[in-house]
């Protein structure tokens, strides 16, 4: 299994330049659809950018680190909660909550990585699956719920767009999250592409030799905690935002799961991955509800098993599977590892 | 100081559920150092076959046994059908295909049977035992099929040579294949085992929690925890962890911080258990020689 | 005379890495046989591909029956025992359950009893151990534990793979007289597998050197320990 | 719609009066609507953990299928749209944008679930699309004033735990009671309703209240809770589930207080059967739904019909299930909506038909129980007997509750 997912996470061989046109291309479409398609399909795809950060925060503790989290659902709710009640109650500005959300669930994500340093695998599994599971009685919990309203939950506005732009409330969130993804990828390339990265990887692959090498282990595996918390907790806060409306029942347990599914689904250790992800928990449930009313789920988990039996390292990975055989097709240039 | 002693009866009725499920958990471990996340949903499938044995006629104990057999086989051939194809992948493609068994199950068993709750007949008496009013026959009862099943896994596991193949075969196949053990076929007995005991549990668990396809999901958690406080390399651990969890629970709730956060809270304890002794309570302490 | 093992152009290959290119090589009953060659010449995936553990072609012949292409295990009840690289414990099993599982294909209740004895007395501190978890154990005892599991399953070929590999010389010493005894008193031919060539040499009867996936010398050990080439890069003197 | 269309439809009409008196009125269509089809959009959980309610929308699209096949409303066939929103609010507004802005529906019918239910309320009413009788039977859907275009179609919970309360007052002023309710928005509307209804006494009379989440495997230690403070009375706010759970128990250890069921839960064949009959004897519950398994139904008109309904309609469906009732008589709410839009299919006309229900019945309501509404009422059915189970059916006794 190392192996496979270092392959993955080695630094694909294209030329920057393709590279790079290729994005600037990708990013006009994505720029332009809310102009070529409804405004609903444009909420579906806002949700597809607030879950693509959930899922390269998850991917940055999961993928990168090795950390398993059954649980994100928690810091997403955490996320929501806040820029909901700081928006409800005291009358904050919907773009000033993300920052927020964002340091709160890094501190929480940060406090929670430190007793689960010494939980590993199953531990972490369970440890993290109870954080998903109890987030929703806590947010119920009668002690605070004058801020979070409880059972009933909390129903926000919509933000309209600034300076008169002419969009419509959809499009404009779009373009919100849009930029906030923008940045939120950014600071994730650079994260992992660089010494951090590198010293993720190492963490998860040769731990002992990571510490040998003078990597402070225990430090980074929090901090891994910290950021992939915050990622989530700005998209939570962005979810909030587009949903116009938290709950308990929005949070539940089927959510972190689903939150996991994406990001093995889209590719482990793959900053793409965290994209097909998204698509992928945003767009087949329905389809599953398409074919059949009578048992939707037992749809949905054929689909989950039908891909990992033909993309076993995810849409990602098979991508870069698919890219390396057409390269040696060609026989470009010559094999790369590493 | 009775309703205490009345919690803690409860607790520890609740926990023989939570035991039950926990040594499928365990058998499926051992067997192939997966925790599967479908064995509840699997546990519950095959009451529902035992429900419908039941109700086509057949007596209590014979459909009881024949649903072993029936969720044995049920076990190996999700084995070798489903799971079988991803034996190479990496491990969270295997934990996502266990996420799409428990919802197939999960939907299927509503599909089949509709979600209204069943009734699930106990095989013991009616009566309260010792004219006491503390605890049903079906509790005790099921507490001592648990109690059965720990014995028959302890020895199969410790005195069989099969035992000690699948132990082998799920740390480390390749040595394992190396004297002959065909590792293949012990992952698909471990869960064919799993899935037989999962089983059990299903038929011990419904005549107190009522069958229907949710019925596993609130538990698999606590077996979960409960697996683990005890040591998931030791049945009688994941036993004794399931006492704990049902009885810390019980009386967290009835007097320490309430009903609505006794979950939370038991998990919170549980954590802080395993992050001081990380194999468990009971499990044995691995040390490797690099 | 026919072979007991007769190995005929043996190809394997780790992924799209090539490894053997055509490896011929035969094995007497009842001879000690090395196989020589540095680190990546393929010596130990020849190993594994008569085990196959990699995916091979070629032809693998053993005591008369073709077994290239079988699995593994069946393999394994043929009477083939194979001590890996790195020495495949089983960590979190006990002493005396490694060993119980060197048995495991066998049913001869009443004989494996006294093979325990007879392992135990070869080596007396896995005895002492026995009770002991496998992964406790120091290198040496991990060694011999390893021997010993595969000589439960009383085999008529044991494949050894660098016994030698991060232990005291005392103790290889000592573990290679005792393979030299169980050759001789057991009738097991034996397929060595060693960097150490000298120490190889002076076991083995027959000896063939590998480079980078081929055979390119074969002989008797007095013959190959003469070789001018062989004593310049691999016995160093 | 164009504006030659629109003559060309209305010389239709014209032509048709003499035969038809509605198309007098002049034809008018919202999104939606048309001479042929009427788009109706749902969501119900599906999957995940509220699938067991699930049915209500299959028995719903059910009895479309019957309708459809006996000529539809006023000559026009129901397209009925139901998507799975698996009990997540998240979810919901998004079907709910998809059944509006994609589909176009002409409006959402029966959306379940409170919190799923809060979560479009606002967005329905921005675009003035009706959300009828929403399943989920929280007080707030009764509010004309601030979501004119929101409406509810069960008995409050609220006003069904006064019912109680007021029993309780006159039958046992000096009661000890115990509450055993589900920690979430059904739950607590129970609990608000029983207080307000008991009112400066509550605080003296419930003497202790032991909530439960939905992911508890039982309520077994929270039964032993109430039954260690001493009550002589217990209120039993629970899913079907839990219910029958805790009626066992309190029975099994030797508990005997005067218990209320929460109507949710009284059921004969998912409730008190599973329990034992005969350690549900003597409960209290409101009904205004006829019980499928209570034999004083055995030979009812309606529920005759309704059996009749569900072997030919919805034959996997579960006939001892009380959801399949309930949406079969929501569903026919509805319909009797339509009946009386008749040509003007305008969001606008759906909702004041829907507030101008008068003496409305359906025959699997228990008889007399009647659905008004008004445009300051928007709750159709307010009316609910009391009834007390004698160990095979409920014995209803005293008034009828509510106008």
């Amino acid at each position: 299994m190392t192996t496979e997912i270092a392959l993955s996470a080695a630094p694909a061989a294209r030329p920057a330049r393709s590279r790079l046109a290729g994005l600037a291309v990708l990013f006009i479409v994505v720029c332009a659809l809310p102009f070529l398609v409804s405004s609903y399909t444009t909420f579906q795809l806002t949700l597809v950018i607030v879950y693509s950060i959930v899922l390269l925060g998850l991917n940055i503790l999961t993928g990168y680190n090795g950390q398993i989290s059954l649980g994100h659902g928690a810091f997403y709710a955490i996320g929501a909660y806040v820029a909901a009640i700081l928006m409800d109650k005291y009358g904050v500005p919907y773009w000033a909550t993300i920052p927020v959300s964002g340091a709160l669930c890094l501190v929480v994500g940060f406090l929670f990585g430190l007793p689960a340093l010494r939980l590993e695998g199953l531990y972490l599994a369970l440890a993290t699956f109870a954080l998903g599971v109890s987030m929703p009685q806590l947010i119920k919990y009668k002690g605070i719920d004058t801020w979070t309203g409880g059972v009933q939950g909390i129903t926000i506005l919509k933000p309209d767009p600034p300076f008169g732009l002419p969009l419509n409330q959809d499009q404009w969130l779009f373009y919100f999250c849009l930029a906030v993804a923008a940045v939120m990828f950014w600071l994730g390339w650079n994260l992992l592409r660089g010494r951090v990265g590198r010293a993720l990887i190492a963490i998860r692959d040769q731990p002992i030799a990571a510490e040998a090498m003078g990597v402070n282990n225990a430090m980074y595996k929090s901090l891994a905690f910290g950021v992939s918390a915050m990622f989530t907790g700005v998209a939570g806060a962005l979810g909030a935002i587009a949903v116009q409306f938290v709950a308990p029942d929005s949070f539940s347990i089927f959510l972190s799961i689903s939150f996991l599914v994406g990001v093995v689904i889209g590719g482990i250790a793959s900053i793409s991955g965290a994209i097909w992800g998204a698509l992928f928990i945003q767009f087949v449930p329905n389809i599953a509800d398409q074919i059949s009313k009578a048992a939707p789920w037992a749809i949905y988990g054929v689909f989950l098993i039908g891909f990992m039996y033909v993309m076993p390292v995810g849409v990602a990975g098979a991508i870069r599977i698919f890219w390396a055989r057409m390269k040696r097709k060609a026989g470009s240039s010559p094999q790369r590892s590493g | 100081m009775e309703t205490f002693l009345h919690q803690v009866i409860a607790g520890l009725a609740t926990g023989g559920i939570y035991a039950s499920v926990a040594l499928a958990l365990v058998m499926i471990y051992q067997a192939t150092h997966h925790v599967n996340f479908a064995q509840g949903e699997i546990a519950m499938f095959s009451t529902y076959i035992a429900w419908s044995l039941i109700q086509a006629g057949m007596p209590y104990w014979v459909a009881f046994f024949l649903t072993i057999v029936i969720a044995f086989v049920l076990g190996v051939l999700v084995e070798r059908i489903i799971v079988r194809p991803v034996e190479q992948a990496p491990v969270l493609s295997v934990v996502v295909v266990f996420i799409g068994l428990l919802v197939i199950f999960n939907s299927l068993a509503g599909w089949i049977y509709t979600y209204t709750i069943k009734t699930f007949p106990s095989p013991f008496p009616e009566k309260p035992p010792f004219g006491t009013h503390l605890v049903s026959s079906h509790e005790i009862g099921a507490v001592g099929v648990t109690l059965v099943v720990l014995a028959l896994l302890y020895s199969f596991f410790r005195f069989t040579p099969l035992g000690l193949a699948m132990r082998a075969a799920a740390q480390n196949p390749e040595s394992s294949r190396l004297v002959g053990i065909r590792v293949g076929w012990m992952l698909a007995l471990g869960w064919g085992l799993a899935s037989a005991i999962g089983a059990i549990a299903g038929m011990m668990v419904a005549p107190i929690v009522f069958l229907d396809p949710n019925m596993m999901s609130g538990i698999l958690l606590y077996a979960f925890a409960a697996a683990l406080v005890g040591g998931i390399d030791n049945p009688g651990g994941a036993v004794l962890g399931g006492f704990i969890v049902g009885v810390l629970e019980n009386v967290l709730g009835a007097y320490v911080i309430g009903n609505d956060l006794k979950l939370s809270v038991a998990l919170v304890l549980i954590i802080g258990v395993l992050v001081i002794r990380p194999s468990g309570l009971f499990g044995r302490v691995h040390v490797t020689r690099v | 005379m026919a072979a007991l093992l007769q190995v005929a152009g043996l190809h394997a290959a780790y992924g799209l890495t090539r490894v053997l290119h055509g490896i011929d090589f035969a094995l007497e009953e009842g001879s000690i046989t090395a196989l020589l060659g540095a680190n990546g010449a393929g010596k130990t995936t020849t190993l594994r591909a008569l085990c196959s553990m990699v995916k091979v072609e070629g032809e693998v012949h053993f005591d008369g029956a073709r077994i290239d292409g079988r699995a593994t295990e069946d393999i394994v009840r043929l009477g083939i025992a194979h001590v890996p690289d790195g020495r495949g414990t089983f960590t979190h099993l006990t002493t005396e359950e490694n060993l119980r599982l060197g048995a495991y294909v066998r049913r001869d209740k009443s004989s494996i009893a006294q093979d325990f004895e007879r392992i135990y007395g070869y080596f007396p501190r896995l005895k002492e151990r026995r009770h002991q978890q496998a992964g406790t154990l120091s290198g040496g005892e991990q060694q011999m534990l390893a021997v010993s599991r595969a000589l439960m399953l009383r085999p008529k070929l044991l494949l050894l793979d660098e016994p030698s590999f991060g232990l005291a010389p005392l103790i290889v010493r000592e573990i290679f007289a005792i393979m030299r005894e169980i050759n001789k008193t057991e009738k097991v031919s034996i397929l060595l597998v060693e960097q150490n060539a000298a120490m190889a040499l002076d076991l083995a009867d027959h000896a063939y050197l590998i480079e980078t996936g081929r055979v390119v010398l074969s002989g008797t050990s007095e013959d190959i320990k003469k070789d001018e080439a062989v004593r310049r890069s691999y016995l160093g003197y | 719609m164009s504006a030659k269309q629109l003559v060309v439809s209305a010389g239709v009409s014209i032509g048709l009066a003499l035969a038809a008196p509605y198309a007098l009125a002049q034809k008018k269509y919202d999104a939606g609507a048309s001479d042929t089809e009427i788009k109706i959009g749902n969501t119900m959980p599906y999957s995940g953990p509220a699938s067991a309610y699930g049915t209500i929308g299959k028995a719903a699209a059910a009895y479309i299928k019957k309708i459809n096949e006996e000529g539809g409303v006023n000559g026009r066939k129901i397209n009925f749209i139901s998507v799975d929103d698996g009990y997540s609010p998240p979810k919901t507004v998004e079907m709910a944008r998809k059944l509006v802005e994609q589909d176009q529906v002409l409006l959402l019918w029966g959306p379940l679930g409170t919190p799923s239910n809060t979560a479009i309320q606002k967005y329905m009413n921005a675009k003035k699309v009706p959300q009828l009788h929403v399943y989920t039977g929280a007080t707030k859907w009764n509010d004309p004033k601030n979501f004119p275009w929101t409406m509810g179609w069960q008995p409050s919970y609220q006003a069904e735990a006064r019912i109680y309360a007021a029993h309780l007052l006159k039958t046992k002023p000096d009661a000890k009671v115990a509450i055993l309710y589900q920690n979430d928005d059904y739950g607590k509307d129970y609990l608000k309703g029983f207080k307000d209804g008991l009112g400066a006494k509550a605080a003296t009379m419930i003497i202790k209240e032991v909530s439960y989440e939905t992911s508890d495997p039982t309520v077994d230690s929270q039964i032993v809770q109430l039954q260690g403070s001493g009550a002589d009375v217990f209120f039993n706010i629970t899913t079907p589930k839990f219910a029958a759970q805790a009626i066992r128990k309190a029975y099994d250890i030797g508990w005997k207080p005067v218990q209320y069921l929460n109507s949710v839960s009284a059921s004969i064949g998912s409730v008190l059967k599973p329990a034992g009959v005969e350690k549900a004897v003597g409960i209290f519950s409101v009904e205004y739904l006829k019980d499928p398994q209570d034999p004083a139904f055995a030979n009812d008109k309606g529920m005759n019909e309704w059996r009749e309904f569900m072997k030919k309609y919805y034959p996997e469906g579960n006939i001892t299930d009380v959801f399949n009732v309930s949406g079969y008589a929501s569903i026919q709410t509805l319909i009797q909506v339509l009946k009386q839009c008749g040509d003007n299919l305008t969001r606008e006309n759906v909702m004041k038909q829907a507030a101008n229900l008068k003496n409305f019945e359906v025959n699997v309501l228990l008889d007399g129980i009647k659905i008004n509404t008004s445009p300051t009422d928007f709750a159709p059915i307010e009316q609910e007997q009391m009834a007390k189970f004698d160990g095979k059916e409920w014995v209803r006794f005293g008034e009828t509750f509510g106008k």
